[in-house]
Order: structure tokens, then C-alpha cells, then sequence
């Protein structure tokens, strides 16, 4: 039985998120990540975000770029092959004088911290850390923050010696609890429950650790349709808020089974993001320009949306060409 | 297979993919990062490893792939494998409970204790190059049972003191951030194992933790001197010898199978 | 690729297990039960076994009955509706003069101990057992093996302050890694994946956790087959050891889509458990009276066995009758 | 949904599954273990409470069975559920993060600050009557937004003090074990929050943390004073009310879909 209508516009989502607010953003670096959503939250202007997923991706240094954040914590903020994060690195390596804080962590701990989270305890112990300047205090990224803001934990880890069993010193990680978490997928039914494939990364968990969930998919089905899939379905409706229908939600990502990264995207975009002003025209033109997602579906055009379609047995495009210096001329109408 | 010798041309980066894929054994685990290390193991996969596990620690579980996965993500590197686990299973599970044999990392800077730089070149808390962030490695390197480093072999990338230890080796920062300690003493085990740059491999001494050239690759005309002027502090090379050149087999599986767009090797 | 030879025979079990050993038996107290597997456990005699798995069922009623065991940890021991552990709380209510240790724990403890081993970490904090008498010192069931039992962690729990965020109370679990682990599986491929549908309960992780994992399934299947399944499998055959194709190998208990509980076992159980002397005669019949398994399927007979066939679409048989007070005949050939 | 006044004579233990039932709302997620809670929350999802989430701790997520489980584990209550977690994910982590609101437990023994026990009488180191095992009895009641309690009115269950607190009350054990304390002081959320008997409705103060009789069952025959003498400790009945009888289609549902066979109901 469906409880409750769930679905919401794209233009509602900045409705959910506050200035200062933690934001997961579900998927893997360059792959099923919340690309729409995070659009409409660039253009309504939003400030001052808190990025949190690990690891993060093209949205997140287009947050960057776009000047909507203003600490980042994670293990990783890239396009992978595709090339470096330039915007995101310009906070860091530029500083402009705005605040901006980061603070580094590791695919596990990070995992870990999202996993206490959604166990709704306050720390969990890691075997890793030890050993690294990811735990040098002179280090800590977050440190100025420590005991002031109510969204840092007080200290970044802590060790630990072992009380049960061999004694070895364990680190201590504390929980992460996102504000908001987004999260795009294949299909999500009308009661919430989400059917991801091709890797769910850490999105369950972030699901359940966060305050407001809300997830779009390629296609929201009918309790009926998703009854199908019991057994492989990744989060339950309990957790998800609210859901919107947006297909090619995770653009210029890629989608398994759907579509494959979309190499011009990231070949246009990082020419653009290693120039602040060549940066402001490309977002000028591609995320402010369109009136809606729809139109910046048009704005690339079904022939270059259709070269991305995925092989439906392999997951991905296996005809793909993916050296960005020798891509042939962008699919144009 | 039989092994012919390569009569071809062949790139320092050719060199270095098939020396770091020689190291991997058919029984290992292994657990990757993008770039180099992915396409050395999956080059052993395709080669004298086929029964080898590979793992990636965002999903890809024992994999096999038809083509070069961008990412660890990648739908290429999902295709086929039967089981489909998070980075909390992959990392937090199979790698902190001690599955993984083999962890495979790239790096900026490496030192002679095999501590390994991925985060940021300059004061970390004012950099003058900020990297993308070190993912797994500090994982990797901190619970694999043994880890192997790809980097090429510059001066300013082997250095005597690196800017910031994402990866701890085997002479590491204690916990208060100022001086180094032995990674047992912190309870880590496992430990850098090899370096293979872009002239050789590395190799460390298993009581003082230091590193010394092992071999070098001869067929290119890199000589041990070479070595030593690349690398920024004294290196032992007294037990050093050459690396064989890549075997036919071995280089056509790269450049056919593994990367044939050579996304990574950029041919 | 199958890269090595996994399949044993049922013969073959009591070799992996040393007495002393933590055994896990998976399922969930009525279902799933890996009771081929321990039923050959028993007949080889084995002594001193110390239970672990979170809940244990009729599998841990019988080998407390059948004198395998002096050691349980686990938060229920039972047989749900169908009846009491006449057998398990013998050795409670009135010991009989042999070593015999039960620790109490909870659903979640029993999780999050078995979850803390698959992480290979030493202990894992938990919010519940505070105000409760299952951490009261006194009734610390293994307080006399504390310190001196290696298999045993020094200490039952360790409260702690939360350090990171609200400073509240957490109680410090320890870690379960149990040195062998049994489940029974309704698939599992040639490479040792588990395909298992309608509740994996604990088993993916105790098979993480413990030295030694053995999956018995109905079927074994080809890697091409399994790999059909490849978003619902369960556990991955890297931790896997051994396997081994038995039919009915969760007799008694439900096996989700294959069959459903025997109601006749479970009476006939529960009447000859509450007594010493007809437990033996039970036991004489049922455990070593049968060659193999085979025949003691035979001595079940092919129409009980019919009559527990579960609907495929329903995952158990809804003409079941279930008042063991009501049950009809025992069907007979 | 139009509710009669049933005709038809009825049992206490029907009663009491009628009275549970009726605590649960349309809203609530709730958190059941086997045998009378499980009864009570499913005629509640089929007569009040449509929307209701029903959880079962081993793997039942929001599930609208239609025959009687057996077990929390039972086939018959994943049957048409759309997500298949595992007690990690239902007490691990829905419950332990404070998803659920109302917890409901069965138990031997109850005292007046709704202390539970459900693991043995006598001493626990030398037990009179061992039991199974107290399942998530725990777990639920020191996470649930609010505890209810099934129990059979008898005064050796309705002690002056449990032989051995399972699940804390309002007033419970000190950590050292020696004394009592109220939950709060802990850092326990939720309590518990009604006990359901065999004669009535027993509630607790928000305060004092103390018991009292809330209402009773008038029309079969209860009064306040046998609940008194069926009480081991002194009981406040000033508040009491009677409660009304079971309507039409409560008893209906409860005869003919939660439970036909009799199978926990014992008909």
C-alpha cells in the first residue's frame, strides 16, 4: 500500500535545503550522482553548504565553481581519468579571502562515519588512520571549527586501546549525520522504496543517517512494479521523504544500464573550470541558461543523449570512445 | 603460456605496468585504485594471474572486465561479477578484516620508509598543490597484507621527507604529529612492500624499514646511477639487477586488451 | 572463472570442527537452520562446542540434548510457537554436575557483535543494556571465564562517554568472530556464492567474521547461473570454504519458496525432549539410526515431505495447518 | 469503517489483543516481537490502522501478512514486503537511530516501573525456570519511542520486583547493578508506555515513573479490586475507567484473518 503522496517538482528541492546545511550527495565520484537536483540548488542560489558524501564528484566542483559551499569534508573531489577538480582546488590553492574549510578523511573512515550514522550511534572504531598526518592535529581541517560549530564533532578521532580482546589501539570515527541527502537512481517506487543496480556505494546508509532524504529516479513505478525486484531493492521507503521523476537525472554521469559518463561534458567542463571567468560563462550558459532540466536536455541534444544510451546487458556504452584528447566532434542535431 | 621475447618498442610506462603486474601471484586478493595500479593488475588477470581476485573499493567485487574501467564505480568493472557489495563491505568489511593481500596505490611522493604522498604538495594547511584527495589509499596501505606503490621516478616525486604522509610506511608519524615510529609499533601490519617507478622497482629491508633498488630496467638504458640521480635521497643499489624486458604476451595483452584506447597509457 | 574446487560431502563436516570451536549456525531460530550439517555434527560425537549464533532454534536444542555443547552465547534459544528448549534449559534448571557456561545477550548486541567481527574491528558501541540486569556484573554468565578462556573477551561490555558529540552513555560491545560458521542456503554457485531469498538474518556477516564458513544449499548451481542473480546473491564466495548440495537440508525448519516448517518434528520434538530417557530413544531413531541423510529423508517419507512444499509464489505453503495440538496423521506412504 | 457493538461472547485474552490493538495509530511504526504483540499489531493494520508499519526484528520490513507468522523470521511475514534487511538493518540501525515508535513486548514478570523480565524466575545464576531467551526485548525497550507491554494479570507476574531485568522500566538497574535509577539518568529515551493484561490497561506516571490502573474490563466482569488482589504490589485504581468491549469487526478480523487456526489465540 502506498501511505502517502511522495512526489515532488525538481524546483522544489531547494525547498529543502538551508544555508550551512550537511549535503550527501549519493553515487561515486563520476557515477550516478544527483547531477539534477544539485542543478536546480546551484541556481536558486544557495550559500554556505556543508559537502559531506564520500567521495565526491563533478557536483561537487560545480558547487564549488558555482561559489555555493563553504566546507567540504571527504576522501576524494574528482573526475577520476577525466581530470582534476579545479574549481574546488582553487579554494584551496587561491584562497579568495571567503571562509572555506576542509577536512580530509579515507574511503573507509568515511564509509565507517556514514555507517555509525545510520546506526544512530556516535562513534565506531577503524583500524586505519594510525600511522598518517590525516590524524596530525597540526592538521586538522576542521580544527577552528572544533566545539563552536554544532555540526563538527568535538575532536576529529581519538584513540583507543582495545578492552576486550588483544589490547591494540583502535581510532576512533565519529558518526556523520547529514542535513540532506540526494540521491539519484534507476527507479524508485511510488511508496519510496529505491531500486538501484550497478553499485549502491554508500547511499543506504546516508538514506537512514540523514534528516531528509529525497531521491529522484529515471522512472518512478508502481508498488506493484517494485514488489518485483523485493529482493534486490537498496532502501526502503521509510527513509525516503520525497521522490521526483527526472530522466537523465545523473547527467553528465554515468547510470548503469542507462547511460555512460558523457565525455564532452567533462572534457568542455574541465577546459572551462581551470578559468574563473571561462568557468562563470559555462555555468552562465548551462546551468543558468536553461528555463528547466527539459530544456537543458535540449540544450544537448537527443543525438548526443542517445551516443550515451547503455548496452542494456553490459551497463555501460561498450562503444564508447573515452580519450578525452582524440573525442570525435560533440552529436549535434 | 609460452613466454616469447618482445622485439618491439616499448615505453618507460609499458615498463613499469608489466613489472608491476609481474608481482601479483594467481592466489592473490588484490585491491586497486584507478590509473596504473588498475591497469597492471588487470594486465595480470589477463596474462599469468587469471585465477587472481580483484577487487575496487567502491562496489567491484572479484572483477574481470572487458574494458578499462574509468573509475572504481565504473559499470565496466561491475559487468559479470556476481556479487555487489558497498565501499562499507569492500573497505570497511573484507579489507579491515584482513582478505586483502595485495593493495596496489599511486602516489605523489614517496620517501625511504615508503610513506606515500596523495594529498597535497606544500604545507598541508597552505598548499601549493592540492590534490583530489587520497580515497582508499590510507586504507590500503594501513591493512592490505602487503602494498605495492606505482610512481614515476623523479627527483621531486622520491624525496627525503614527504609533505604530508597520506599512507603510512614502514617508519611513520607517531600520534601527536611530530616525529616517526615504526608501523608495528602502532599495531599496523602488512607494509610497503615494492615501488615501481618508471626505472625500476624498489624493494625495502625488512629490519630497518628502508628502501633500495631492486632492479632497473636495463633493455631501456636505465642504469643504476640514473637511479640515484632521480631519487632525492641515498639509495642502496648494490643489490640491484636488471628486469627482464616485457614478454611479447605481455604487451599485447596491454596495448589489445587491456587499455587499447590507452586511456591510462596514453600511447 | 572457478578457480577451485569447493564441493565436500556431508561425511566431510565433522572435520572441520574442533571441540571448543565457536560455532555459528545460521537462519533464524525456525528457519533456515543448517540442521544437515549439525545433524551430522552430532552423530561424530562431538564434545564441548560453544554456541554463538544470534538467535539459535532446534539445531541448539539438539545438541544440548545430545550432551555436544558447554558453552552458549546468544539472546534466544527455542523453537518460536511449536514449544520450549526442554533439552537447553535442563542444563540451566537442574546441571547435572558437567562444565556448562550461557551468556545472555539481545537481538541487536548478538548483531552488532557478529557486524564488529566482519569489520575485523575488537568492539563496536551500542545504545541499548543500559538499566538492564544482561550487563549487571553479577549476572555476567562467563565471569568465571573472563581472563582465562582465550575464545572468551576479557570483560562482557565497557561503558564509555561519547567523546565526539552529546557525551551520553554508549556500552562498548565486544566483537564475535566465531571459528566456524554453518549455513544452509537455498542456492549457492560452483565459485561459492550464496543466492539466498526471504531473510539472510545474520549469515552474510557471521560468514565474514568466522575463521571457517560452509555453505550447505539445496542446489548447486553453474557460475553462468548464479551470475543471473548477480544483484541478490548474498555472500560472496571469497568466504566460502567449502560447500555441498543438500536437498531438505533445513529439515525441520522453513527454507523460504522451498518448504515450510515440519509440524509433526516439531511435536513429536517437543515431547520427547521434556524427558532425558525419551530424548535418548528420539535421538536413537531420528540422529543415529539413518546410514546417511538420504535415508533419514527416507525414514521422514517422500509424502510428509510433499506435504511441506512451499507455494513459489508465496514462499511458504498456505494449506500448512500449524496447531500442533490439532495436527492430522502424520502423512505416511 | 463502521463500528458495532459485538454480540458474541468473547475471551480475556481476546480482550487484551483488542485493547493492544487499539493503542497503535495509523502513523506508527512499530516494532513487534512473536506471539500476542505480533496479533494485536497485525488487527490493527487490518481494522484501525491501515497504514501502520509493522517491523519484525529478523527481517520483516512494513509487512501486511496474510496468514499468521509463526516467527518474526517466518516466510509468511516477508511475503510481499519490498525490502528483505537483515536484524542489522531493523535493530542495528532503523531501530537504534529512533525509527520506531511504539515497541511491543511480551514477558514473565512486570514490577510497577514497568521494569520486564523475560529471561528466568528465581535467581539467575541458579534458575528455578529458565526461559528461551529474551530476543530484542532490550533492544526494543530502551529504543522504541514508547514501550506496551502484553502480560497475563497474575500476581506472581505482577511483582513487587523482577528477579532480573530484561528490559529497563522507568526505574532501573544502576550500571554497578546494586540499586535503581530513573531512565532518564541513563540516557534512555522512550519507556514504557501502557502493559496490556488479561483484566486491563495498566499506564504510568510521567513523573514518579509509577504504574496505574488505567481501565479494566467491565464487561467481562473485572473489577477494580480484582485487579488489585491479581496485583503483587500496591496499585492505584482511582483513575480507572472500564474499556470498552471488542467491536464487531475487531473480533471478526481477529477470529476469522489475524488468527483462524487459533494458533497463538488458542480458541
Amino acid at each position: 500500500m502506498v501511505k502517502k503522496n511522495k512526489v515532488i517538482a525538481l524546483k522544489d528541492i531547494p525547498g529543502f535545503v538551508r544555508e550551512g546545511d550537511r549535503l550527501w550527495t549519493g553515487g561515486w565520484t563520476v557515477v550516478r550522482k544527483p547531477m539534477a537536483m544539485v542543478w536546480e540548488l546551484i541556481r536558486s542560489g544557495k550559500k554556505k553548504l556543508h559537502l559531506v558524501a564520500n567521495p565526491g564528484g563533478p557536483e561537487f566542483d560545480l558547487m564549488a565553481g558555482c561559489d555555493c559551499i563553504s566546507k567540504t569534508e571527504t576522501n576524494y573531489i574528482g573526475h577520476e581519468v577525466f581530470g582534476h577538480p579545479y574549481n574546488w582546488r582553487r579554494k584551496l590553492d587561491e584562497p579568495d579571502g571567503e571562509e572555506f574549510y576542509h577536512d580530509d578523511w579515507t574511503v573507509k573512515t568515511g564509509a565507517l562515519r556514514i555507517v555509525a550514522g545510520s546506526m544512530g550511534i556516535p562513534f565506531i572504531p577503524s583500524k586505519s588512520l594510525l600511522g598518517s598526518d590525516i590524524i596530525n592535529p597540526e592538521y586538522d581541517g576542521f580544527k577552528e571549527l572544533r566545539g563552536k560549530d554544532k555540526k563538527v564533532p568535538r575532536r576529529k578521532v581519538k584513540l583507543m586501546d582495545d578492552p576486550f580482546w588483544d589490547g591494540d589501539t583502535v581510532v576512533l570515527l565519529p558518526a556523520l549525520n547529514p542535513d540532506v541527502c540526494l540521491i539519484h537512481a534507476q527507479k524508485v517506487g511510488e511508496d519510496g522504496t529505491v531500486l538501484i543496480t550497478g553499485g549502491t556505494f554508500l547511499d543506504y546508509y546516508a538514506a537512514l543517517a540523514s534528516e531528509v532524504t529525497i531521491v529522484s529516479a529515471e522512472k518512478i513505478v508502481s508498488r506493484e512494479e517494485i514488489e518485483k525486484t523485493a529482493e534486490m531493492n537498496k532502501i526502503p521507503g521509510m527513509v525516503v521523504d520525497a521522490i521526483l521523476e527526472v530522466p537523465y537525472g545523473a547527467h553528465p554521469t554515468a547510470l548503469h544500464n542507462y547511460y555512460d559518463n558523457d565525455p564532452w561534458w567533462f572534457r568542455d567542463y574541465l577546459e572551462a573550470s581551470k578559468d574563473v571567468q571561462k568557468m562563470r560563462e559555462w555555468s552562465k550558459k548551462w546551468v543558468h541558461g536553461p528555463k528547466d532540466y527539459r530544456e537543458y536536455l535540449e540544450l544537448l541534444g537527443k543525438k548526443r543523449l542517445k551516443k550515451l544510451c547503455a548496452d542494456g546487458q553490459k551497463g555501460y556504452n561498450p562503444e564508447m570512445k573515452r580519450r578525452l584528447d582524440r573525442l570525435e566532434e560533440v552529436p549535434s542535431e | 603460456m609460452k613466454k616469447q621475447i618482445v622485439e618491439l618498442g616499448y615505453s618507460n610506462l609499458e615498463m613499469m605496468a608489466v613489472a608491476a603486474s609481474r608481482i601479483l601471484e594467481n592466489d592473490d586478493t588484490v585491491l586497486v585504485g584507478t590509473g596504473l595500479p588498475l591497469v597492471s593488475a588487470i594486465l595480470a588477470k589477463k596474462t599469468h594471474a587469471k585465477e587472481m581476485t580483484i577487487l575496487m573499493e567502491a562496489v567491484a567485487f572479484d572483477c574481470d572486465p572487458d574494458a578499462l574501467p574509468f573509475c572504481v564505480a565504473d559499470p565496466r568493472a561491475v559487468y559479470k561479477t556476481v556479487w555487489r557489495p558497498t565501499a562499507m563491505e569492500v573497505m570497511g568489511q573484507f579489507l579491515q578484516r584482513g582478505k586483502v593481500d595485495v593493495g596496489f596505490l599511486g602516489g605523489a611522493q614517496v620517501d625511504r620508509y615508503g610513506n606515500l604522498n596523495s594529498t597535497c604538495i606544500g604545507d598541508y594547511n597552505r598548499p601549493k598543490r592540492r590534490m583530489e584527495g587520497s580515497g582508499g589509499a590510507n586504507d590500503i596501505a594501513s591493512l592490505a597484507g602487503k602494498t605495492v606503490i606505482t610512481i614515476a621516478h623523479e627527483r621531486k616525486r622520491f624525496v627525503e621527507e614527504v609533505d604530508y604522509i597520506t599512507s603510512p610506511g614502514w617508519r611513520c608519524r607517531t600520534p601527536d604529529g611530530t616525529g616517526l615510529v615504526h608501523r608495528r609499533e602502532l599495531g599496523l601490519n602488512g607494509g610497503p612492500y615494492a615501488v615501481v617507478s618508471t626505472m625500476g622497482v624498489l624493494k625495502f629491508d625488512r629490519t630497518s624499514g628502508e628502501i633500495y633498488l631492486h632492479s632497473y630496467y636495463e633493455d631501456l638504458g636505465i642504469t643504476r646511477e640514473q637511479v640515484c640521480e632521480a631519487t632525492g635521497f641515498a639509495l642502496d643499489t648494490s643489490k640491484a639487477s636488471p628486469v627482464g624486458p616485457p614478454f611479447k604476451e605481455e604487451l599485447e595483452a596491454l596495448r589489445t586488451v587491456v587499455d587499447p584506447e590507452g586511456i591510462f597509457m596514453k600511447y
